[in-house]
């Protein structure tokens, strides 16, 4: 077991420098001139020549891609261009934002998902699963930039319920010390006694995740519908339906239990995909979190904030991935004790 | 209660006249036809005939484990100590299932839970019909599997099915049949088809040798009339969803009555007649598709006796010993 | 033998045709799939107006007025036009970009399964490192590299989506290898080219279609997804995506702009959905009952 | 028969790389070291246990397994040290019918196609040549001709059987490896099969190697009879002194425990082998057999026996008979 984890996480390093290795030169390698869109238009030819002297960027292509791995082993991606701000310090403030955005989505559609596809799959065929399925299918057709736009034509601009982006009221001043706002929230609401924070943090919290957690929800409710009706099919739900136990316990404890092996797969992988997400749905609702941020640095070219958020999503994507696999291990006496 | 200790050949399980349907995208299976069979206490009564022929859909239909669609009974009861099973309720099932029914299957890798240990698997199956402590039924457990003679139960009980080997888990299975608190009669669905003839013979002993400790009858399941010879005390012939030929096990052997039974004896490359024989004397054709079949016999299109009346009318049942009946209009003598 | 039996045996295509046409979700897919493949071809035959041509004095008209059934954008272009041509270029999209996926997918999968040993390693080797890249991203980034077009979009997507057929087909290739009818023909001196292509990858197509066909609708909304973000199709082309991005400042005032485009999008990749489920059901043996 | 050997198998090795309990490498020695030979025109039965080896033996003499050591002779030519296109030529007298016959069979291709395949791969004549030889083919082996349209799901298990002979057969084979061919098939079905099998061997003057769990099967069929445990031969010996006088423990615990089709010869006091069959990648020291051998001795768990010839063409592996 500890052996096949210690497998898995060095596997992870060639994939880790295949991916930043890729980075790098698709980068390096698309038109346009770095030092030319820092500069501006305007800029002198002495002055661009000073400033890829600066960068590296007129040695050799294998003497900066050296470089530029030294630099980041050390967690340096250098600075925006943009903001001028070390690239690896605006990650740190951001990735807070998107985390708990991610977090809550997954939280809604992981619940919702399973709930729904284990009450599908035993009323199998009855019109309260076709309305389920049918409401799944839905789910996973949406444009979900265009949900968030719906969303908030129907309960921002319509109902007036729901603010339409932000993280927070910007009239309130709350002191951060997680940057996950939640969190700050419950703090401040220990702390002073206030809940405005916290009510004012999950109205805004409510649209964004309900948006992005949307096709995550319709695809976990398609898994788990279908592996619980694979698994009910199995010989040894027959057994124990021959040994006299009772449905209910069949099903929530025989069933699930190995039906939920695929699905913590799904979940992992859903998780995963949920931050590039955040690219869409943090555009739309104005959440300041590291997928605007990425969207906004390729707008303006800002290449080593792009690379650096690339890396970044990508490692945390591999890693999650990883976590998923030895939890499903874990879970699974096959491979546990193989 | 008091039916049980009537004399031990009273009937513990009757069925009468049980046909089975299935309704498929190509059209109705009559899986089973009119069927009957009685099962005494104490008593092996083999269901013998080759794929499809409807025995496996028997056994099921007797604890309430056909599919309900695309499974229909079309008619029929099964009266177990009494009662009609088919008019039960599926809770009041449960409770007999668990208590008085139990049931193996062929395949002991899929029929048992994967992510549970066997000793939790067999303790849930106390926990299910006593009002019992977890550590009891888990130590029960261990017991169980002591009885099928599993080497070093305690450890075993912790295990994990795929850390079994087949014959263990076929034994791990019938330690959970037997966790059932009074076990009256069990199915045995082709239970030793998945293993190795050294491992098939002592599955097949330390079931006969279970049956008489324990008291209970035993319908066994199986193509293989090498299995029902060693084990059963009375055969049913099945073919194609119908019953052809029941008999004592000598009878049948000896002599027997119907075509098919004759022809699928004959078929054995163990037969004694083939000491020396360069050729088996095989039965010709197929089995009959059980979509498009009719009210004939459905032995009569490979049948070398048949006649006219054989593709058009079902024989009725013609009594030949104390103990030996056969459906056919033209038997052997 | 029983002559009787001797009728036109169905082929196992006609059988999958038959078992589709009496699965709902598939057929409705296909009704949805053919009309907007319909609309699309004949885009400009059936369109009312010049989906280009701005009228700026009938601006933002409802649905529902005299000659704008569907109403008019913020520059005063007939909704309906645009939402025609656009399913022309969805469906030139959907067709294009799993068209390179599936084609280079296959290639790859086939080879790696068959082949093995180290080629097989390095190839899937490469496969996982663009597995790292979560879809959305890789396509943002790839589109990132080439610069924002539309055919651009579709290359990156084609590309992002490669690596789910090649594990797709490559495993399928592994589970295939091995069955007997590969040995059977290997051992009548079938060569490696023609086990690979003529009796292999015909048993691998199954999933593969379930996932092309599901692949045309993700690609769909992702191409949405790139022009609203500005990495796709560009103004004024009447690409569904770039539809919604340009007319999000309208949510509190003309609803239509918003919603037709969405909507549009919406039914166009639930077709691809529920045709390829149904395909999914048919083709499944472990689903069939 | 003749005296002739058509094959001659030597120090046969046919390993496979596998991870243990443990994780780590280990090889899965399916066939381990094993030589026999097999007469022209005789019917060579091998008998064991699942994870004996007996298949991968069958697929290994016909190369389509490699292997790790020894040589496998077809006639006067050592199969492994064929060239592709040599082997391809090879493979026209050596053909192998399989287990299943609706895995073996190409679900994609017709009836026809199916059995022209060889002809085809071998160029073996015009395509209306081809044509009349599968109708006669398929004639041969007892299906109708007006079939040939059809697809394997569209016949019965034993139909796809037959299919699968006359696919065999198609190139006019000398030896074929018949491997579980008959395990498949309901008992009067595998009847008709069997014969079939005798009935083309008398025809065309077959030689076959026939693999099989079943013990009554092989007995009927064989004229020589091997047993496999573990990979290795435990028994070699003509089908009537092995019947009469079997020798190794495991060929006798193999006889108890098949189960007679006669209720009068009930064994109740039979003598049974206990225990499980052990792990192939990890076999006991000594005689693989000896943990559950009721005659084990010291040695036997230390040494593995070598084959002692008991009586003429009677060999066995056991410490019991050397010398």
């Amino acid at each position: 077991m500890l052996s096949y984890i210690l497998k898995r996480i060095g596997l992870l390093i060639p994939t880790l420098l295949g991916v930043i290795t890729l980075v790098f030169f698709m980068i390096s390698l698309s038109p346009g001139d770095p030092a030319r869109v820092m500069l501006g238009e305007r800029a002198s030819a002495e002055q661009l020549e000073k400033l890829r002297e600066d960068l590296g960027l007129d040695r050799p292509l294998h003497q900066q891609y050296f470089s530029y791995l030294s630099r980041i082993v050390r967690l340096d991606f250098g600075k925006s261009i943009t903001t001028g701000r070390p690239v690896i310090e605006e990650i740190g403030q951001l990735f807070p934002a998107t985390m708990e955005l991610a977090f809550f989505a997954m939280l809604l559609a992981s619940g919702l998902g399973i709930i729904i596809g284990v009450v599908s799959a035993t009323k199998r065929n009855t019109p309260l699963d076709y309305a389920s399925m049918i409401g799944a299918l839905f789910g996973v057709s949406m444009p979900v930039f265009w949900l968030g736009l719906v969303l908030i034509m129907i309960f921002s601009v319509g109902l007036d319920l729901l603010p339409t982006g932000g993280r927070m009221n910007i009239r309130l001043y709350m002191e951060t010390f997680t940057n996950f706002y939640i969190i700050d929230a419950l703090i401040a609401l220990f702390r002073k006694g206030d809940i405005t924070y916290l009510g004012s943090a999950l109205k805004h919290l409510i649209l964004p995740a309900a948006a992005l957690g949307t096709i995550p929800l319709a695809i976990i409710a398609r898994t788990t519908r279908s592996s619980m009706l694979e698994v009910l099919k199995q010989d040894y739900i027959k057994t124990a339906r021959a040994a006299g136990i009772p449905e209910g316990k069949i099903i929530f404890r025989y069933a699930l239990k190995n039906a939920l092996l695929p699905i913590i797969t799904v979940i992992g992988i859903q998780f995963g995909l949920l931050l590039s997400g955040a690219i869409l749905t943090e555009t739309i609702f104005a959440w300041p979190g590291i997928g605007k941020w990425i969207y906004h640095s390729i707008s303006a070219r800002d290449y080593p904030a792009v690379q650096g958020g690339i890396i970044i999503i990508s490692t945390v994507f591999v890693v999650i991935n990883l976590l998923v696999d030895i939890l499903y291990s874990v879970v699974n006496p096959r491979v546990r004790l193989s | 209660m008091k039916k049980h200790d009537q004399t031990t050949t009273a009937n513990l399980l009757e069925i009468q006249d049980l046909s089975v349907h299935f309704n498929t995208q190509r059209g109705v299976v009559k899986a089973v036809r009119d069927l009957s069979l009685t099962i005494k206490k104490e008593e092996t009564l083999a269901l013998v005939g080759e794929s499809g022929c409807g025995k496996s859909v028997t056994a099921h239909s007797i604890n309430g484990l056909i599919p309900v669609p695309p499974g229909i009974i079309e008619k029929g009861k099964i009266i177990f100590e009494g009662e009609n099973l088919l008019q039960k309720t599926e809770k009041e099932m449960q409770h007999i299932r668990g208590v008085r029914i139990s049931m193996i299957f062929q395949e002991p890798m899929t029929s048992l839970n994967p992510v549970f240990t066997i000793g939790r698997q067999i303790a849930d199956v106390f926990l299910t019909h006593h009002d019992i402590p977890r550590e009891e039924a888990f130590s029960r457990a261990v017991n169980l599997l002591d009885m099928v003679k599993i080497p070093s139960p305690e450890t075993r009980a912790k295990s994990y099915p795929h850390q079994l080997s087949g014959g263990m888990r076929q034994r791990a299975m019938i330690a959970m049949a037997l966790a059932s608190p009074e076990p009256g009669l069990m199915i045995a669905d082709e239970p030793t088809t998945a293993l190795d003839v050294t491992i098939q013979a002592q599955i097949l002993r330390l079931m006969v040798s279970l049956k008489k400790r324990v008291g209970m009858s035993l319908l066994l399941i199986t193509h293989d009339m090498g299995v029902v010879a060693e084990t059963a005390d009375r055969v049913i012939v099945m073919y194609a969803g119908r019953k052809v030929e029941e008999a004592d096990v000598y009878s049948l052997f000896d002599k027997p009555a119907h075509p098919y039974t004759l022809g699928l004896l004959n078929s054995l490359p163990s037969n004694r007649k083939y000491a020396g024989a360069s050729r088996l004397e095989a039965i010709p054709g197929t089995v009959p598709d059980l979509l498009t079949i009719n009210d004939g016999c459905p032995f009569a299109n490979r049948c070398p006796r048949a006649g006219d009346i054989c593709r058009s009318v079902f024989p009725g049942e013609t009594p030949l010993t104390e103990h030996h009946s056969v459906w056919c209009h033209n038997h052997v003598r | 033998m029983n002559d009787t039996l001797i009728v036109k045996d169905p082929t196992p295509f006609q059988e999958i045709l038959h078992e589709l046409s009496k699965n709902k979700a598939a057929v409705a897919g296909l009704i949805i799939i053919a009309l907007f493949l319909l609309i699309g071809i004949l885009a400009p035959l059936i369109a009312p107006k010049d989906p280009f041509a701005q009228e700026i004095s009938l601006r933002k008209l409802p649905p529902f007025s005299p000659g704008y059934i569907l109403g008019s954008d913020d520059l005063g272009r007939d909704m309906l036009s645009r939402l025609m041509y656009g399913a022309r270029i969805s469906m030139i999209i959907g067709v294009i970009s799993v068209g390179i996926a599936m084609g280079s997918g296959l290639l790859i999968g086939v080879t790696a399964g068959y082949i093995g040993g180290w080629y097989d390693r390095i190839v899937m080797r490469l496969i996982d490192i663009m597995l790292a890249f979560p879809y959305i991203l890789l396509t943002i980034v790839i589109v990132a590299v080439l610069g924002p077009s539309l055919f651009n979009a579709m290359v990156a997507i084609g590309v992002s989506q490669i690596p789910r057929y090649a594990r797709l087909v490559r495993a399928s290739v592994l589970a295939e290898k091995e069955a007997d009818y590969v040995t059977a023909e290997r051992s009548l001196g079938a060569s490696p080219l023609s086990l690979m292509f003529l009796s292999i990858l015909p048993n691998c197509l199954a999933p593969v279609s379930v996932q092309a066909t599901l692949g045309v609708g993700e690609a769909i909304l992702s191409s949405a997804a790139l022009s609203f973000l500005g990495l796709g199709a560009q103004p004024p082309t009447p690409e569904w995506g770039l539809m919604i991005a340009s007319s999000r400042e309208f949510i509190t005032n003309a609803w239509w702009i918003v919603t037709f485009p969405g909507l549009a999008t919406l039914l166009a990749v639930l077709g691809f959905n529920l045709f390829g489920d149904g395909l999914r059901d048919v083709l499944d043996p472990k689903l069939r009952e | 028969m003749s005296d002739k050997s058509i094959l001659r198998v030597q120090n046969l090795k046919t390993y496979f790389d596998v991870h243990n309990e443990r994780g780590e490498k280990a090889h899965l020695k399916a066939v381990d070291d094993v030589s026999f030979t097999i007469r022209e025109g005789e019917i060579l039965g091998v008998v064991g246990e699942s994870g004996c080896g007996k298949s991968t033996l069958g697929r290994t003499v016909l190369r389509l397994e490699e292997k790790r050591g020894g040589t496998v002779m077809y006639r006067e030519t050592d199969l492994f040290g064929l060239d592709h296109r040599e082997l391809r030529a090879a493979r026209k007298k050596l053909q192998m019918i399989f287990q299943d016959p609706s895995s073996s069979l190409n679900p994609r291709k017709k009836v026809s196609s199916l059995i022209s395949q060889p002809l085809k791969i071998h160029r073996t004549g015009t395509p209306e040549e081809i044509q009349d030889r599968v109708d006669a083919l398929m004639e041969e082996v007892g299906l109708n001709p007006l079939y040939r349209r059809r697809f394997p799901h569209q016949f019965s298990g034993g139909q796809r059987q037959r299919i699968g002979i006359a696919r065999a057969l198609a190139l006019n084979p000398e030896f074929i490896v018949c491997d579980e061919a008959v395990s498949a098939l309901d008992v009067s079905v595998q009847a008709q099969i069997l014969n079939l099998l005798l009935d083309l061997q008398d025809r065309h003057r077959l030689t076959y190697m026939f693999i099989s769990h079943d013990l009554s099967v092989v007995e009927f069929i064989s004229s020589r009879i091997l047993v496999m445990y573990l990979g290795k031969i435990v028994e070699i010996a003509d089908k009537k002194d092995l019947m009469k006088n079997p020798l190794h423990p495991y060929t006798k615990a193999l006889f108890a425990a098949y189960p007679d089709a006669d209720p009068k010869n009930r064994k109740e006091d039979r003598m049974l082998v206990m225990g499980d069959v052990p792990s192939p990648i990890n076999p006991p020291r000594g005689c693989h057999f000896h943990p559950r051998c009721p005659f084990a001795k010291p040695v036997c768990t230390e040494v593995y026996p070598g084959n002692t010839n008991a009586e003429p063409g009677h060999t066995v592996a056991c410490h019991l008979y050397s010398t």
